[in-house]
């Protein structure tokens, strides 16, 4: 699955983007961050805090529990700030 | 009904009045126009500039959702929406927000609404970039955007 | 605190993007534009053109009136608002108000209020001529306008 | 005193303004009003609804009771129709 991020939470994984096959036990939005945060510290660190960190599953906002079968495409951001 | 909404992110200043020309040139049933527009302020001469990081795709699709729930709320004529991305100098226009309607009560609603939701729901985020190249911090949501919101529910 | 505010009335046409760009050239505190527009609506073919009659040196001072009690308001930093009189074709404009602000809530607020009031309080009538030069009525009142009013207790 | 007036107003009474000398009585608003409408049929017609007439006082809206004294200039005029 593509798995993209932005802002500080992109500079703290370290990349843009990457491919990243979950298991098939990461069935949510929350499981593949969960199972992220386990991927290292870079990880853990951008992560620290989940109450901070939004999500969207091909381009739509998704909430936590948001099932990830059929999306090809999950991003991690901080709360945004335009406008 | 369906009425025109024409959305666009780009990293060029945008010309309001090209933008609200186009917007009422031939139309004879626009009474009202809101143009919103949000420019970078240099914060009390700390800023250098803002830089503007965005999803693309997702930023123009969650602006065009946001202004078709406009259009379902308020009889508008038309809406139309501009949002830069990249570096942007103080005094210069971050996004434009055009709502037309035959009256000004859904002009004004309209606009107010889609800055209201454009502020939390799309995705961009800014860093600053302070005087003499000190290294920029990303902008904190703030909580009186998502408190906001709370008006139009 | 005394704020910059613009006050005119005149029988041209005004240019909504020269005055904007007036308000906030060499300002970078100014962090939203809210710009209103009201044009003259044809009223699906009906109307030929609205002819507007003023109280010369009221409509000024009243207008004036409005914007001094919107400053006290909201923190606005400037307002600059430009009303015609005399024969206006559909689809030019008729009134302008600019509200500018360091944040978006007190612009919108700043240039909703301004137009509420000038409306009900400002000394201008309108007459409306038909199509084919049938003589002209001059428009009523609306209920909804004072209605407007009362948001603002 | 110099009496004006705009819109239907201005059309039904026939002169856009012109001086008028009320008498001692006369000392608000609604008073000269009244006068006004004993002076002709056009008048009359004018200020035929009370309700939908107003008035400013050396052009400040004034309410019927407003004392005229001290004041140069009294308007009468439909409710406003700009913006």
């Amino acid at each position: 699955m593509k798995v993209v991020y932005f802002a500080w939470l992109r500079e703290r994984v370290g990349v843009p983007e990457e491919d990243i096959a979950f298991p098939v036990e990461v069935s949510t939005v929350s499981d593949a961050l969960n199972h992220l945060i386990s991927l290292g510290e870079n990880y853990a660190y951008a992560f620290e805090r989940p109450s901070l960190i939004r999500a969207a599953l091909d381009r739509k906002h998704a909430k936590p529990e948001a099932p990830l079968a059929g999306a090809r495409e999950i991003a991690f951001f901080p709360p945004m700030t335009g406008g | 009904m369906s009425i025109p909404i024409d959305v666009r992110v780009q990293a060029e200043p945008f010309d309001e009045a090209a933008e609200q020309k186009a917007l009422v040139t031939g139309r004879f049933d626009i009474g009202a126009v809101v143009a919103f527009t949000g420019y970078c302020r240099d914060e009390g001469g700390r800023l250098e500039a803002l830089e503007l990081e965005h999803y693309p795709g997702m930023a123009e699709e969650e602006i065009t959702r946001i202004c078709r729930e406009a259009a379902e709320r308020w009889p508008l004529l038309s809406l139309r929406v501009i949002h830069r991305f990249g570096k942007i100098d103080p005094g210069e226009g971050i996004v434009l927000v055009l709502a037309s309607s035959a009256h000004r009560a859904a002009a004004f609603a309209g606009a107010d609404f889609v800055m209201d939701f454009l502020k939390s729901r799309a995705p961009f985020w800014k860093k600053e970039h302070g005087r003499g190249g000190t290294a920029g911090d990303w902008v904190s949501a703030k909580d009186e955007d998502e408190n906001s919101l709370a008006r139009w529910v």
